[in-house]
């Protein structure tokens, strides 16, 4: 495509884009400065702001975030990467076990949050209490891993499927056994995936909503932020407040990819030393 | 160092239809403490395969492989203590060329002094000292080529295996690491396996050579012995370039001795055999024959005069390649191309008729159905 | 692995994975044939499926997933597809606009829908209508356009980086314009990737929940059967009906996840013709 | 068909930090209509980038490249009419081997007769008609080489242009599919360009060789005048395999006339220089020179009587190359390494002591600063 044929075909394609980002983020951070109670729209300034930091209810939300960020890791990404190089070998059982792991990333999460909501149920499920205070994170968490290990699993098996074999095998006859082959020749080529990983595994971790929502919408303690805004919105139909929380939610997100970006970077660095 | 020693040895594939692939069969070679052993042939021969056999990456099918005596069918790869040299050089990315070099002795827990040792002799040997630091990327064919080999010889082996190093190299970086191979073979006085397509590269390289086809040895010689007493037609047609030629035809008999017929019409070619020639070769009267000459013995009647052994042929010439050093002719006459070799100076231009002389002493004659040779080495 | 080790290594994982598929799904589907009103729970057969069958809301919530389907094809694979096209070069200016395009993958789609409520507000919001009865789902189609169109981009980048450059150039010489590049070479060379892209356009046309409920919670004529399904469980807190409506659901996804895979093999069987 | 001029022509790229690289550097050539000239030389000499700005894939950055003297700078690829065929063949994965063929010839709507007779002819040539209805990924490399010709046969286009077409492909491959090339011109006659890294390729295939170094022409003649008078210390060593031996030394004249003396403790080599040689030499006394003399022209002493323009030199063999037809001795004298190319049966063995003439008739003269030939073609 010639420049000029380039930037007639973006133009309008970028006008929408700006247009929905620009629009929206704007509103939404002027409205984070205005109380939406009532009629009248008074500006607060940094009120909700200030409201939010000291919130209770937000510090245990966020904590829960950081939580579930640390089993999915665990569960999705750890076990993802356990299950990819348990089956990373072409075998008609290591097929037909892959697509058995993999197949819950099809389902939807509403359902699969119903289901478990109805097994869990006290007094009627076959498991009841696993949504109890204590548990509730730990078996949304134990769920997310059961519905998304599988997808980390393919995103590792593409990774690994990259890796040489005829470095694999000049590892063999180096004298490497198979853990040693998986943390010192598998594992550093596998950088890119796992980063890429990361970045899904963080900003998953912010973004989730439907599982807390179908499974612990009534109980206040096992909120994450995502659902402590809507129900904040809905409760107090408050669009200021609400924004406050979208912006700071926004804002966490993008946290979580510069930490990572930043990660890779320090890592690449690192990475141009003289021998050992 | 070692003696690898491979008897009826057999690698069976499942075809894609289930069916038994056999991409080598029934191969049994000696390879000797310090010898240069070549396997060559063409892409699919199996020649890789028995290499990996040897290398311990592919489970042997039928047959056993010994090292020193001992049968290593069942044995791990590292513990085989054979150093391998890959086709694309599998070094491995993430590591300088140091650790590169010092990974399998780091694993293998030698002393941190040592392994400096080893690794600073080796770099200086193979000329890549400045290249430590860097990482594999950053390096050109012939230097990633030079780390593959410094890899297998810091390990201080029983026996080196190449697989096809040099095949990624251009045609001047290939000629000098021939010879730099052929160096270490002679320095580090090791067994190597080496594993080739290239017939030149076979030629110069080894002690002895194994011609494999379709996962069979057709013939295991010295380079010469290959060159001047090929087996069969397969090898006659392989070893040498450019090829031997070959003119299909039969013998018939009259009362003045054997003769050679080419076959089509006009025949093209008719020789009259030498009375030991025909002598061996009196029960295939009357039977088709190839008859293989090499293009070196073909020589244009201009340049060398009309021996007693020679016979005149007329033919065309087709195309002319000058080397420098020599000139190659392709010729035709009748329905058979040949191609004749010739020092430099000689003149000529395409569609130019010819008289040829074929060096008869040096024929060479095949079976054609079971494609052996059908004349002794004398 | 040796095939011990790796039987031992997967025995856990499969046990655990299995109660999770079994149980759970069990007891859906035993959950759909059974009332579960009041405090008895009477076997009521394949009542609800009938009922399902023949209610005006599922139908009309099926017709919009399916609307909603087709939109998505257009406005997030095409989109994509014609973004990874027009931004297939690597240059700085491309690279800026593929991280614009992309960046809204990474928010929430809980904040992306809260902040377009407020947008489209009536009365307040700045776009107010674009919710209306006839707009509404056309305007949820063009915010997940937004949202993932970066995301299939992305997709087809990778894809279009595997084209050979010397096919393509082979391509130019024998005269190919752009538009007969695109058409006769990328396309067919990017099939893998498209398969993909449509099994994740089908899978979460069905799947899809968040915006849904975030937006227009309160609209019935807009439902889709994710959030029918939870307006129905909550309003009747009827685990039967419930579980009869995840059944269908999920018998949808996997019905799409078959038609995708048997389109991919009719048109692989049509691949080994003959000349044209 | 076509003649394809370049004037001046230069490719700058910008390297990784801002600063220009001139991966071709003021090329200028005229590649005659019906010609085929071929471009060689080592890995990133420019010969690619050359050949394909001629094919429009790459921008001029300066000069002008006309076809049929009409500047094409700014001309479409398309539009130029030139075929080219590539190193990895790029056959489209997607489409048969008919399809392959006649994709170019539907783009330019040519009738469906026309497509099918050219396709059926084209696949004639090659001898691929029984593969037409393959996919590529079908096929062996041979054929696909085979196939990617074809695509470009078809078209009958102003000029064919070669990127590297062989190097993929097996030795003997290599071999079978450079006749076909050379072949193929002959019957076509059509102009071809030809990119390689390989000087057999070059030698055998090319009316005129261009050889590349840097970006810049080193030297552009026909396959002999290469041979015989390098022009430059470059092509002297590029040229033949195996390379031409270099001895550096410095010039002295005593009353005996012009001597040649190796650098180094022993010398190992000290020769007389011919009277013509002197002739020409006589400024550089006292400078220091390279002396260069092909592997043919080192004759051992047991081969050759001593001649008049023979000059004898110990040596100590350090490998031997049999290559059936001949034999590479590869010698020592003082520091200077060098090789001599021997008729197959000569006898000898690594560490022993020989005695090598040097024929001196054949000797090159470089400067070893501007790396010039100081010899001028008698």
């Amino acid at each position: 495509m010639t420049r000029r044929g380039q930037i007639l075909f973006f133009l309008p394609a970028l006008l929408v884009f700006l247009v929905f980002v620009l629009l929206p983020s704007t509103q939404t951070l002027i409205d984070s400065f205005y109380s939406h109670q009532g009629i009248k729209h008074p500006f607060v300034g940094t009120l909700y702001y200030r409201y939010a930091v000291t919130d209770p209810k937000f510090h245990q939300s966020l904590g829960n975030n950081l939580k579930y960020l640390l089993w999915t890791l665990l569960f999705e990404v750890a076990a993802g990467l356990a299950l990819a190089v348990g089956l990373e070998k072409n075998t008609r059982f290591n097929n037909f076990l892959r697509v058995a792991f993999f197949s819950p990333a099809v389902l939807s999460m509403v359902v699969v949050g119903l289901v478990f909501g109805f097994l869990f149920k006290d007094g009627v499920g076959v498991l009841p209490g696993m949504l109890n205070e204590g548990r509730a994170l730990l078996t949304i968490s134990v769920i997310s891993g059961w519905a998304s290990a599988g997808f980390f699993m393919v995103i590792f098996l593409a990774g690994l499927a990259n890796v040489p074999e005829d470095v694999l095998e000049a590892a063999r006859l180096d004298g490497a056994s198979a853990r040693q082959t998986f943390w010192r020749i598998k594992l550093p080529l596998l950088k890119e995936v796992i980063y890429v990983a990361l970045l899904i595994c963080f900003t998953g971790a912010f973004k989730a909503f439907d599982l807390f929502w179908v499974l612990l919408q009534n109980q206040e303690h096992t909120s994450i932020v995502s659902t402590l805004l809507v129900k904040e919105v809905i409760r107090f139909d408050n669009q200021g407040y609400g924004s406050t929380l979208a912006v700071i939610l926004t804002v966490l997100v993008l946290l979580s990819v510069a930490i990572i970006i930043g990660a890779k970077n320090l890592w690449r660095r690192g990475e141009r030393r003289g021998p050992l | 160092m070692a003696r690898i020693v491979l008897d009826k040895v057999s690698k069976i594939f499942k075809g894609p239809k289930g069916e038994e692939v056999r991409a080598v069969n029934n191969v049994s070679l000696a390879i000797e403490d310090q010898e240069f052993l070549v396997l060559v042939g063409p892409s699919g021969c199996g020649k890789s395969t028995t290499l990996r056999m040897m290398a311990g990456l592919e489970e042997v099918s039928r047959g056993a492989i010994s090292i020193d005596g001992k049968v290593v069918n069942d044995v791990e790869p590292k513990d085989r203590d054979l150093a391998m040299v890959f086709q694309n050089y599998a070094l491995y990315p993430h590591m300088t060329v140091y650790e590169n070099m010092a990974f399998g002795l780091k694993l293998r827990r030698y002393p941190r002094a040592e392994i400096d040792l080893r690794v600073s002799q080796a770099a200086e040997i193979l000329g890549i000292t400045p290249l430590l630091d860097r990482l594999p990327r950053a390096l050109s064919g012939g230097q990633r080529q030079r780390v593959a080999v410094g890899r297998a010889i810091v390990r201080q082996p029983k026996a080196f295996l190449f697989d096809e190093p040099l095949s990624n190299l251009d045609a001047q970086m290939r000629v000098q690491m021939r010879m730099e191979i052929s160096r270490l073979h002679q320095r580090l006085a090791a067994t190597m396996v080496y594993v080739t397509h290239d017939q030149i590269e076979a030629m110069t390289m080894g002690d002895r050579i194994a011609v494999l086809k379709n996962g069979e040895v057709q013939q295991l010689a010295g380079p010469l012995e290959l060159y001047r007493h090929p087996a069969n037609l397969f090898v006659a047609g392989f070893i040498g370039a450019p090829p031997m030629n070959f003119f299909r035809g039969v013998l018939y008999g009259n009362s003045d001795g054997l003769h050679f017929c080419g076959n089509g019409s006009p025949a093209g070619i008719k020789v009259k055999l030498l009375p030991e020639q025909a002598a061996q070769l009196e029960s295939r009267v009357d039977k088709p024959i190839i008859l293989g000459l090499r293009p070196e013995d073909v020589h244009l009647a201009t340049d060398s005069p009309r021996t007693a052994n020679g016979s005149i042929v007329e033919a065309v010439v087709e195309l002319i390649e000058p080397l420098g050093a020599e000139t190659h002719f392709h010729l035709k006459t009748g329905q058979h191309g040949f191609i004749c070799r010739m020092p430099p100076a000689e003149p000529g231009k395409p569609g130019q008729k010819v008289f040829v002389v074929l060096d008869l002493t040096k024929c060479h004659f095949f079976d054609p159905t079971t494609e052996l040779s059908l004349t002794k080495p004398g």
